[in-house]
């Protein structure tokens, strides 16, 4: 059980990354990513409403598989995720305003980023249960936080040199991506036990 | 960028600090890898010149049509090239060689600012580009060691016309080089033969003995920052001699995992260069060393045989975050600029 | 993008149709709405189902939400708006099923995520809510014809130069090695990259040529 | 995203919550209509492409039955609202000639669902199709693509030790059929492991149950 666990979490967090992988969430990889302070607290953002919304997701399943209305699945995750960020959102505002500060601003952010919905998608699709979904939900928010870190550091040395001016911007940030991408083929197959 | 850097810093690496600093890297790092060139030949024949050989003239090449300043007399497009050769299957068809040594310099240095910029090693960018893109290829293209009429005839597949898969099939045995049979299970090489290198691999780097040396010249030469090298190997060692006490059926001994695969290559002519590696000696140590456990990791619990291309490029990537914990706190803000 | 709000309620269709198409290119230029599409822009059928259904979305989100904007309240407009993306999607995605179960199964999750797609959602926020049916029709159809032009030409590069076919016909000679690269993750991050820097060559080099003769 | 201010009182409060109640309602009443209408299609197109396969892996089968398994661990025929999980297949004359188990599980890039066909009482596999997976092309999807490698499955014997307890399947290059081997491809490690993990797993839940019931079965012929 713990080696299954162990597995869903590599394949979530280094083999097939969210970012390099799946291109999810690379909206505000291509915003956010330039600088490495707000880069590192964004990524814990987004793995705290990744597990959030694999919550809600579970239940949600429950619920809907309960009264057999499994169709209605989307729209329900959409709203109820995006409901729940909220009130974790005014719950960290009145009890810790330093955390707000550091992590809350990101939090309407990530609402609708498409890495947390997928988080929810995927779980249902593999037929995780509550811990599996806990422990991917883990580490896509983690293979995330990387990716988006990677990238930072990388993005903040090139300011330095001298990037051809049509490669500017995004264009040089999808081969970085590509690159990093590539690189990360090197995690191919761990977590599957043979 | 960092103002007290270099007041605290004794190391001997060129940064950019004087304008003969580049031609001189150049010119030893092609010096130490001379012995393992031509005992590449011996081993390899006419497939391992043809390959060496196209990779430079195509780093040239793509030197010559990206980089708008005549950037040819530095040396380190042939630098490049070499590198790369040494570090591809021998019997890989030619047109791929050069096709990869135009990704490593047009995308790997020039796209990222040239010298001095890149972000990650071009040679690993034109290898991990290669290995992706023509992954049957790159897994099938060995030769054997020392086979007969390699100094007259090329592998038939080396001359596969452009873009188009070779006629014939690859001549080497599939998956054999030493940690792919270890990979599948299979018995290894002795280690007296893998530590000389008489057996299959990549064109240059089958001698861990030859590499060492040269690597030992460059520090000797004070081109590379000893530390990087020996933190990685060190940490190579250490983490596979824990593997292997764990589960010696499993996981091989630690001579075996250090005198096999690309390790040597990567560690003294790739993982050294000044522009991919921290700039700070503390941060020299913490590169080599994850740079050594990433090889390990990838290694023994991926599906690839071989990691030290793919730990390479992660270790670059975290060489950023590793300057700057390791930077040294400057005195006062701003002394120079 | 900033300027794109203050398109006036007068200007005509055609520009409109234009700005989605070319300047505003949501992929190219904006990069918006890529992270649910480029996953499955593999091949020239993915990608077209994909900026299909994105289209399709976009569209009868655009004119339901124009026709409703008179009711909908400030403080819930992004959930209402929400509301009417997921229920198209749904739609969508059922649909797909029902016809093209294949296709639907190679498309996998990506087909639900259209729901997050950013471009989706800042055209409704932009233009939907607060221009009549027809403007923000024509938004959406420039936009989603933009949209189309990036994947499509995206998921068509690399399914040639990955697979050597287009659109399932195979195009490139018998013996053509594919650069497997250009079906993994990383070739599309490349192909995406150089689409980029394809358009900008191509956009600065059409407005030379444009001021030269004036 | 939230606007605390505006406008105040009951009034509004209402109108809002009656807007959104209402574009709810019609959203879900959307939803369940185009469900209602298209499930059936999608079942039966579900239900033929597993059938398709499930006749591919049963050699001489020209029709099949569909069963999934009951509460108390038995068999009982396929339901309106069931997924087919065991087809039994049938010749010209009505007399069984094997089964076909759906099986499914996480492969390298997403869930690889396939049928692989069964023979008990030889204790060997009769053939195996991938229905739907997201593997890489050209790498993983061999699994699909690669006519020679599908068809080492028409060879597979199951592994037994010596008790007669089922062992798992495994992947190994100069794979021997006659111990359950599979064989390996280079670069798509991961994908032909999957494959193999699930046909061994779904292997050791159904043939316990495909045993028990094969007799039983094949005796209810006529019905």
């Amino acid at each position: 059980m713990t080696q299954e666990l162990w597995g869903v979490f590599l394949n979530a967090a280094l083999v097939n990354n969210f970012v390099l992988a799946y291109f999810l969430g690379i909206c505000p990889f291509l915003g956010v990513s330039a600088k490495l302070d707000s880069a590192g607290r964004m990524g814990l953002a987004v793995t705290f409403v990744m597990l959030v919304a694999s919550l809600c997701a579970f239940g949600i399943n429950r619920l809907l598989g309960m009264i057999g209305a499994e169709y209605l699945s989307l729209i329900s995750y959409i709203v109820v995720i995006a409901s729940s960020v909220q009130l974790v959102e005014m719950f960290v505002r009145k009890t810790s305003p330093a955390l707000f500060k550091q992590l809350g601003i990101f939090l309407p952010l990530i609402t609708t980023n498409c890495a947390i919905l997928a988080v929810a998608l995927f779980q249902t699709q593999r037929e995780y249960g509550l811990l599996e979904g806990l422990v991917f939900a883990f580490g896509a928010g983690m293979g995330f936080t990387l990716a988006l870190v990677l990238m930072a550091g990388i993005r903040e040395r090139l300011r330095l040199v001298d990037v051809p001016d049509v490669a500017q911007g995004m264009a040089i940030t999808l081969v970085l991506a590509g690159i990093l991408s590539l690189a990360f083929m090197g995690f191919a197959g761990m977590g599957a036990s043979a | 960028m960092m103002p007290s850097s270099h007041l605290l810093s004794l190391r001997g690496a060129p940064h950019l600090h004087a304008d003969s600093a580049v031609p001189r890297l150049m010119l030893h790092s092609v010096i130490a890898l001379l012995p393992v060139s031509v005992f590449a030949v011996f081993l390899f024949g006419l497939a391992a010149l043809a390959t060496v050989a196209v990779a430079i003239l195509a780093c040239l090449l793509a030197e010559r049509v990206c980089g708008p300043r005549s950037a040819l007399g530095d040396g380190s497009a042939i630098l490049t090239g070499l590198l790369l050769g040494l570090s591809l299957p021998p019997a890989l068809p030619l047109w791929m060689v050069a096709f990869g040594a135009f990704v490593a310099v047009a995308v790997g240095k020039h796209l990222f600012g040239g010298l001095g910029g890149p972000a990650f090693h071009p040679v690993l960018v034109g290898r991990v580009f290669l290995q992706a893109a023509f992954p049957s290829a790159m897994a099938q293209a060995w030769v054997a060691p020392l086979a007969a009429g390699r100094a007259t005839e090329l592998p038939a597949t080396s001359l596969a016309l452009p873009f188009l898969t070779p006629d014939a099939p690859y001549d080497g045995i599939s998956g054999a080089t030493p940690l792919s049979a270890l990979k599948a299970g299979e018995a290894g090489e002795p280690l007296l033969s893998l530590w000389l290198g008489t057996v299959s691999g990549s064109v240059g780097e089958t001698s861990a003995l030859l590499l060492l040396l040269g690597g030992l010249y460059l520090v000797y030469r004070r081109v590379i920052d000893w530390r990087i090298p020996a933190a990685l190997l060190g940490s190579v060692a250490l983490f596979s001699a824990v593997l292997h006490a764990i589960d010696p059926e499993r996981f091989p001994a630690m001579m075996t995992a250090l005198g096999s695969g690309a390790l040597m290559l990567g560690a003294w002519f790739l993982a050294t260069d000044p522009g991919i590696s921290p700039t700070t000696r503390r941060g020299a140590w913490l590169y080599g060393l994850a740079i050594g456990l990433l090889v390990v990791v990838i290694r023994q619990f991926s599906g690839q045989a071989e990691g030290v291309m793919y730990a390479l490029l992660l270790g670059s990537a975290l060489t950023p975050h590793i300057d700057r914990w390791t930077r040294p706190k400057p005195l006062s803000e701003g002394v120079e600029e | 993008m900033a300027d794109a709000g203050m398109i006036s309620e007068r200007e005509d269709g055609v520009e409109r149709l234009r700005l989605g198409f070319w300047r505003e290119n949501p992929i190219l230029v904006q990069a918006l709405g890529m992270c649910p599409v480029l996953a499955v822009s593999n091949t020239g059928v993915n990608a077209l189902t994909m900026s299909l259904a994105t289209t399709f979305v976009l569209l009868s989100s655009a004119i339901v939400i124009s026709t409703i904007r008179g009711i909908i309240p400030r403080q819930v407009r992004l959930a209402c708006f929400v509301l009417v993306i997921a229920t198209f999607v749904t739609l969508t995605d059922m649909a797909v099923e029902a016809f093209a179960l294949e296709l639907h199964q190679a498309l996998g999750a990506f087909l639900p995520l259209i729901v997050v797609n950013c471009m989706i959602l800042s055209r409704i926020e932009i233009m939907a809510s607060r221009q009549p049916i027809s403007v923000a029709a024509l938004d959406a159809i420039g936009m989603g014809a933009g949209f189309m032009l990036g994947l499509v030409t995206l998921g068509s590069l690399r399914e040639l130069l990955g697979r050597g076919t287009l659109f399932g016909a195979q195009v490139m000679p018998d013996r053509f090695e594919p650069w497997q690269v250009m079906q993994l993750p990383g070739g599309g991050f490349f192909t995406l990259a150089a689409l980029v820097i394809g358009f900008t060559l191509l956009d600065r080099s059409l407005k030379r040529w444009r001021e030269v003769p004036a | 995203m939230t606007e605390q201010r505006g406008g105040s009182g009951l009034a509004s409060v209402l109108r809002i919550q009656g807007v959104l109640v209402a574009i709810a309602l019609s959203a879900g009443l959307a939803i369940a209509l185009v469900h209602e209408w298209t499930r059936p299609m999608v079942m039966a197109q579900r239900g033929g492409l597993l059938g398709d396969a499930a006749l591919e892996v049963m050699p001489g089968a020209a029709s099949y039955r569909i069963y999934v398994r009951s509460a108390d661990g038995g068999l009982r025929p396929m339901g309106d609202d069931d997924t087919p999980e065991l087809f039994i297949g049938l010749d010209e004359g009505g007399h069984i000639v094997g089964a076909a188990v759906v099986g499914s599980g996480m492969g390298y890039a997403d869930v690889i669902q396939l049928v692989y066909g069964v023979d008990p009482a030889a204790g060997r596999l009769t053939g195996m199709r991938v229905v739907a997976s997201r593997e890489t092309p050209g790498l993983g999807s061999v699994i699909v693509d690669d006519k020679d490698w599908v068809d080492t499955f028409t060879r597979i014997h199951l592994p037994f030790d010596g008790e007669q307890n089922l062992r798992n399947l495994r992947v190994r290059s100069n794979a021997n059929h006659e111990q359950g081997e599979v064989d390996a491809i280079s670069g798509a490690t991961v994908s032909v492991v999957s494959v193999t993990r699930i046909i061994s797993s779904s292997l050791a839940d159904w043939l316990p149950i495909l045993k028990a019931e094969f007799d039983e079965l094949s005796g209810g012929d006529r019905g």
